[in-house]
């Protein structure tokens, strides 16, 4: 007789616990107004990213096209992958000493993790990340970048 | 009281002998034959594309997604553009595989879920065969879809295609049984199996407010049975994605996959409208008695409307069962069957007996 | 117990073992050949009572090839590192561990597969990452690795 | 329309999925190599023979459906006589679900439903 | 067909089935490939192949600096990143001697805890999708995308954070830190009640996961099979209470012990988990000292020779990162006792005699991540 009211009351509860289910689903149907998609490619305009967010190494210029980086080569060190490639030049400066200047900051973005050693190590703040994230590109060889823009120089006193 | 509006004997009497004066009585029935098939045919495949897209954006809604949205307003293209797709894609045969049985599958699930589809009635005088036996000719003709997916399982030469189908052997040949039970509950109910009887019987109350307790119960049963021979979660264990990649239809590609997918939706379709044409009334309005005013206003509303309708919401039943649940498993599957569906549905069946013999029902 | 009573435990059992330095468990280095004997009574024994393996470690040296058991008593609460080494680079060998604590399975498996060290009496002694027909053992320090992605 | 028109179904579903078919094997562009040929067990080759005898249990429910299925049929009958012929009708149909349902207890019992 | 036949029945009989499920797989989250033997519908056993993404982080360890080792070990055990590289700091902290400030204490621990609830919410909803309840799977997503903001804002990345670096943090916590923990935590106490509405309470899902899978706590402790799935057998191994590490001595948290030592009580050890890890950050987001996010650290960092061990718990489980140095700058040897692969090992032992659709359960239950097996 207890196996026999079990069996009902298995039936029961089986029952009960599958329609609270169904009320979880039937809830959320009735409720769009929930709904956490995100419409990509229409809501690029408004698409905010966070301020820190790592999207790509960048390095910092300013108005007048000016950077700080001087070449040292501690973010290549750093990285963990070699995707920091810097090729230095030397120029005579005003004062006739002999210097060196970055003449190429070459990222690979396509074997960047994103650590974030480089930016980090960085004794003079040359670096930073930018918010850019769409980087699909259809050649490989796209995704090797040169960081400082062309006709940049380095701001004064940095070195 | 009769209300005649929205019948459509006159209508296809009309077409006979419109056919029949102009032409010769053999060429007429060949001509309102094609005309039928053309008719089902869209039928079909209009059903059967709006249904995925329906499945599409149902579960998305459960889901709190949006679901497709791509192609057209609200993607309601997308299936028409997949469909285009898989009829474009390549039938990739597999070596070993016994090629004829892997062909022949995928038209005995088709036409089995046709055949079936031709005695259900859309509304008064809109069906195409009106058998009988109509309840025991669908059981019987939509059983013979299991064949079709037995054969897919078994000709592929793969082997989780092979332990989909002997999973769904056993589970639609369970299932049947519950199926054809809790709608012979409804039969001691009605007396007869036409379908058109039966739904005529219902112009006064719905069976399952007729046959109040029992009918609510086989109304239940035949939710839960005709769920699992439809092969749907989470009853779902002849694909069970999670275990068996895709099941008895892991080899099939392009459109072959799609008859599949296709039949699944259409049989969907058809155990949706047996359970509203036999415990909902099937095209007939709702009906309080003694409301005269009320009855009229749902009179106004086509049966046609009130056919989809009910089908629309069980089919909506069904998907909220399959977007909520977890998958059984096969021993759970078969002890639901035999132990729970099948001893309820025979007490069940008794005490609808009882009812009528009392005249207990309304 | 405290790593004082442990470590005259394991010499009692041992006598031959020697003491390495280190500041945070009692690190014992053992004979290869009393491995597996030791093992055993460090399980059994119920004041020992270790019966967690946290990690089968395999070490190269340089000169030589090292097993390294970080063992954990749960009910005594105490860990002590056992080591074993060989000299031999061609074909080391120690007893398998894993009848004792199932853990080591898996673990001694990794360390023949980067090692090269073979584990007597294992059930299934295979590569476990890399393929059957793989050469050489990678993290050996004598391992060359013709394709280094790193060093392009 | 006439049970005979059930040919009719027949064919129309057919020429659907024929004509499909054959659209199909004509128009996509086809390639074959032995890799594509492969039966799909998760990208690797499948060992042993795939069409083996299987497990007894699932021709054990097949066979405990098939008594079942008939003693169905048999009910279909007598549902539809059910509302005439009253209290004859409602004994004799306790005494069938008996038998069936001592059946059906047994084969419980003998635990015939487990599935192993 | 034909070979069949052929063959007497005696051999057909003793033929098993072998399949393969993976390395492309549904259920096996990634490329593993379990190769089994089947009985019917039954598992007689299983062989796990592993090794398709073996990446040989521990050989590229020795070429790398210890902060530079940091971004690799984000990839072994993707879901709890951030724990790994904890694990990893707190060694070369602790080799070198130094005492981190209060603040990096908390936000680690804090961090981890959040780690600890994604990994589960991530869990959750693929041990759903595996029972075939495919909506789990997109409730699980959409709460978990919180934490995924939080850390974006706070670390940059959303998934491979890299944060901790010896000694410290990378950057001090967004200002807007604490007021969304605070916001995630009252918003996922509403949402774990689905959770336990769609699945926990289920019918059908009680009845799949109850009495599947046992594994006994001495088998527990044989197979080394730590984290939630050991504390589901009733095994007390919780690294954060044996061997508390930065703020796990000072805050108030019960460890979750259930003694089913089925894949249920695996499942509601994962759930209780998550409770106690917002029990957790609730102690501690309202108190973060103020102070520096990272201990002054030399710019070479070089361990001084000896062997280390440090033991951590991850997501998953018990993680040992285990250093052997020569004073240089690179590790000498470097091997990460990662809490899948040993968890793996089990697999074999608790699914003999269950049916595929356990099998798939039992494999989800003890919350395997591929790349932390292959490493």
């Amino acid at each position: 007789m207890n196996s026999f009211f079990r069996y009902f009351s298995d039936i029961f509860h089986g029952v009960k616990s599958l329609l609270i289910g169904m009320s979880v689903t039937g809830r959320y149907f009735f409720s769009p107004g929930q709904i956490v998609t995100q419409q990509y490619p229409e809501n690029r305009k408004n698409l905010q990213m966070f301020e820190r967010f790592k999207g790509e190494v960048i390095m910092l210029h300013d108005i007048n096209n000016q950077h700080r980086c001087n070449g040292c080569g501690i973010c290549e060190n750093n990285c963990p992958n070699g995707s920091i490639e810097i090729i230095s030049a030397r120029i005579t400066g005003e004062d006739g000493k002999s210097k060196r200047i970055i003449d190429k900051h070459i990222y690979h973005l396509g074997m960047c993790t994103f650590c974030g050693l480089c930016v980090k190590n960085c004794p003079s703040n040359a670096l930073g990340f930018g918010n850019e994230f769409e980087h699909a590109v259809f050649d490989r060889s796209k995704l090797n970048k040169v960081l400082n823009q062309p006709g940049s120089s380095i701001i004064k006193g940095v070195e | 009281m009769t209300f005649n509006i929205y019948d459509f004997t006159s209508f296809n009497r009309w077409i006979d002998e419109g056919l029949n004066s102009i032409m010769s009585p053999t060429w007429a029935l060949i001509t309102e034959m094609a005309i039928i098939g053309i008719v089902f045919l869209l039928f079909y495949a209009i059903v059967g594309l709006f249904l995925v897209y329906a499945e599409r954006k149902v579960c998305a809604f459960m889901q709190n997604r949006v679901g497709p949205n791509r192609v057209g307003p609200y993607g309601i293209f997308q299936t028409i553009a997949d469909f285009i797709k898989l009829l474009m894609k390549e039938l990739v045969y597999i070596k070993d595989s016994d090629k004829l049985l892997f062909n022949i599958a995928p038209f005995i699930v088709i036409i089995a879920s046709f055949m079936a589809l031709s005695a259900v009635p859309f509304a008064k005088g809109l069906h195409a065969i009106d058998f009988d036996i109509g309840i025991l000719y669908v059981i019987a003709v939509s059983s013979l879809g299991v064949v079709g997916i037995l054969l897919a399982g078994w000709s592929s030469n793969n082997k989780y295609s092979l332990i989909g189908a002997m999973r769904s052997g056993a589970q639609i040949v369970s299932y049947e049984l519950s199926v054809g039970l809790s709608l012979l509950t409804i039969i001691v109910l009605a007396g007869t199996m036409q379908f058109s009887e039966i739904v005529e019987m219902q112009r006064n109350g719905w069976f399952i407010f007729k046959g109040h307790i029992p009918a609510i119960i086989a109304f239940i049963v035949f939710l839960i049975a005709s769920t699992a021979e439809t092969n749907r979660g989470p009853f779902d264990l002849a694909e069970a994605e999670s275990e068996l990649t895709a099941g008895f239809h892991t080899e099939y590609s392009g459109i072959k996959f799609a008859f599949f997918f296709l039949a699944e939706y259409m049989n969907m379709f058809l155990v949706a409208s047996i359970a509203a044409t036999v415990f909902w009334g099937g095209w007939m309005p709702f009906h309080v008695s003694g409301w005269a005013g009320f009855n009229t206003i749902m009179d106004y509303i086509p049966p046609l409307v009130w056919y989809f309708g009910k089908t629309a919401f069980i089919i909506w039943l069904m998907m909220l069962f399959k977007w909520t649940f977890p998958r059984l498993r096969i021993d759970q599957l078969l002890t639901l069957e035999w132990k729970y569906l099948l001893p309820i549905n025979l007490v069940n069946i008794l005490f609808m007996a009882f009812l009528v013999l009392m005249h207990w029902h309304f | 117990m405290d790593n004082d009573s442990l470590k005259a435990r394991i010499l009692e059992i041992v006598p031959e073992a020697q003491q390495e330095e280190n500041k945070q468990y009692l690190t014992i280095l053992v004979p290869a050949a009393k491995l597996h004997d030791l093992a055993l009574k460090m399980k059994s024994t119920t004041d020992l009572a270790f019966d967690y393996l946290i990690c089968l470690s395999g070490v190269d040296y340089g000169k030589q090839l090292a097993v390294v058991y970080h063992i954990n008593s749960i009910l005594q609460k105490h860990t002590v590192v056992i080591k074993v080494k060989t000299d031999d680079r061609i074909n080391p060998s120690f007893d398998t561990v894993s009848d004792i604590w199932r853990t080591a399975e898996f673990h001694e498996r990794e360390a023949y597969d980067m090692f090269g060290i073979r584990f007597n009496n294992h059930p299934d002694l295979r590569r476990i990452f890399l393929e059957e027909d793989w050469k050489g053992y990678p993290l050996r320090k004598d391992y060359v690795d013709e394709v280094n992605i790193v060093e392009f | 329309m006439s049970a005979e028109s059930l040919i009719l179904f027949f064919i129309v579903g057919a020429f659907l999925v024929g004509i499909a078919l054959l659209f199909s094997s004509l128009v996509p562009p086809t390639s074959t190599n032995s890799q594509k040929a492969e039966a799909y067990e998760c990208g690797i080759p499948t060992e042993g023979i795939t069409w083996l005898q299987f497990n007894v249990g699932y021709y054990l429910f097949a066979i405990i459906f098939l008594v079942f299925d008939v003693e169905t049929v048999f009910i279909f009958p007598w549902a539809i006589m059910m509302k005439s012929m009253g209290m004859t009708a409602f004994i004799e149909i306790i005494i069938f679900f008996f038998v069936l349902g001592v059946g059906l207890l047994y084969a419980w019992k003998k635990g015939a439903l487990k599935w192993e | 067909m034909k070979e069949i036949i052929n063959l007497p029945v005696s051999k057909i009989e003793e033929e098993e089935y072998h399949i393969n499920m993976g390395p492309q797989h549904p259920s096996t989250h990634g490329v593993l490939r379990l190769l089994v033997s089947l009985q019917g519908e039954i598992v007689k056993s299983l062989k796990p192949h592993c090794g398709y993404i073996h990446r040989g982080i521990e050989k590229m360890c020795e070429k790398d600096t210890y902060p530079q080792v940091i971004h690799l070990t984000d990839r072994m055990d993707y879901l709890s990143a951030h724990i790994n590289n904890h694990a990893v700091c707190l060694l070369v902290e602790k080799a070198l001697e130094i005492e981190v400030p209060e603040r990096v204490k908390y936000i680690r621990t804090i961090m981890d805890e959040l780690t600890r609830i994604q990994s589960h919410q991530l869990w959750w909803s693929s041990f759903g999708m595996d029972l075939g309840g495919l909506t789990c799977f997109f409730y699980g997503l959409r709460d978990r995308e919180m934490i995924l903001d939080i850390w974006e804002e706070t670390t940059g990345s959303r998934f491979l954070q890299s944060y901790n670096c010896p000694g410290g943090v990378m950057q001090d916590i967004h200002p807007n830190f604490q007021k969304k923990v605070h916001a995630f935590i009252k918003t996922f106490k509403k949402k774990i009640k689905d959770y336990d509405r769609i699945l926990s309470g289920n019918v059908i899902f009680e009845n799949r996961s109850q009495g599947v899978g046992i594994l006994s706590k001495e088998d527990a402790i044989s197979y080394g099979v730590t984290g939630p799935s050991g504390r589901g057998s009733g095994w007390s191994c919780d690294i954060r209470k044996i061997e508390p590490y930065s703020m796990y001595g000072q805050v108030h948290f019960n460890e979750v012990l259930r003694y089913e030592c089925d894949t249920y009580s695996r499942y509601m050890v994962r759930m209780q988990e998550m409770h106690e890890s917002m029990n957790i950050i609730e102690q501690l987001i309202d108190n973060i000292p103020a102070g520096d996010h990272s201990a002054k650290m030399k710019a070479v960092i070089k361990l001084p020779a000896g062997e280390y061990f440090q033991r951590v718990e991850s997501a998953r489980g018990e993680l040992d990162v285990y250093v052997v140095s020569d004073g240089n700058k690179t590790p000498y040897r470097m091997k990460f006792r990662t809490p899948s692969f040993t968890n793996l090992g089990v697999l074999d032992h608790i699914s003999r005699g269950m049916k595929i659709a356990d099998l798939v359960a039992i494999g989800a239950s003890l919350d395997l991540v591929i790349p932390d097996i292959d490493r």
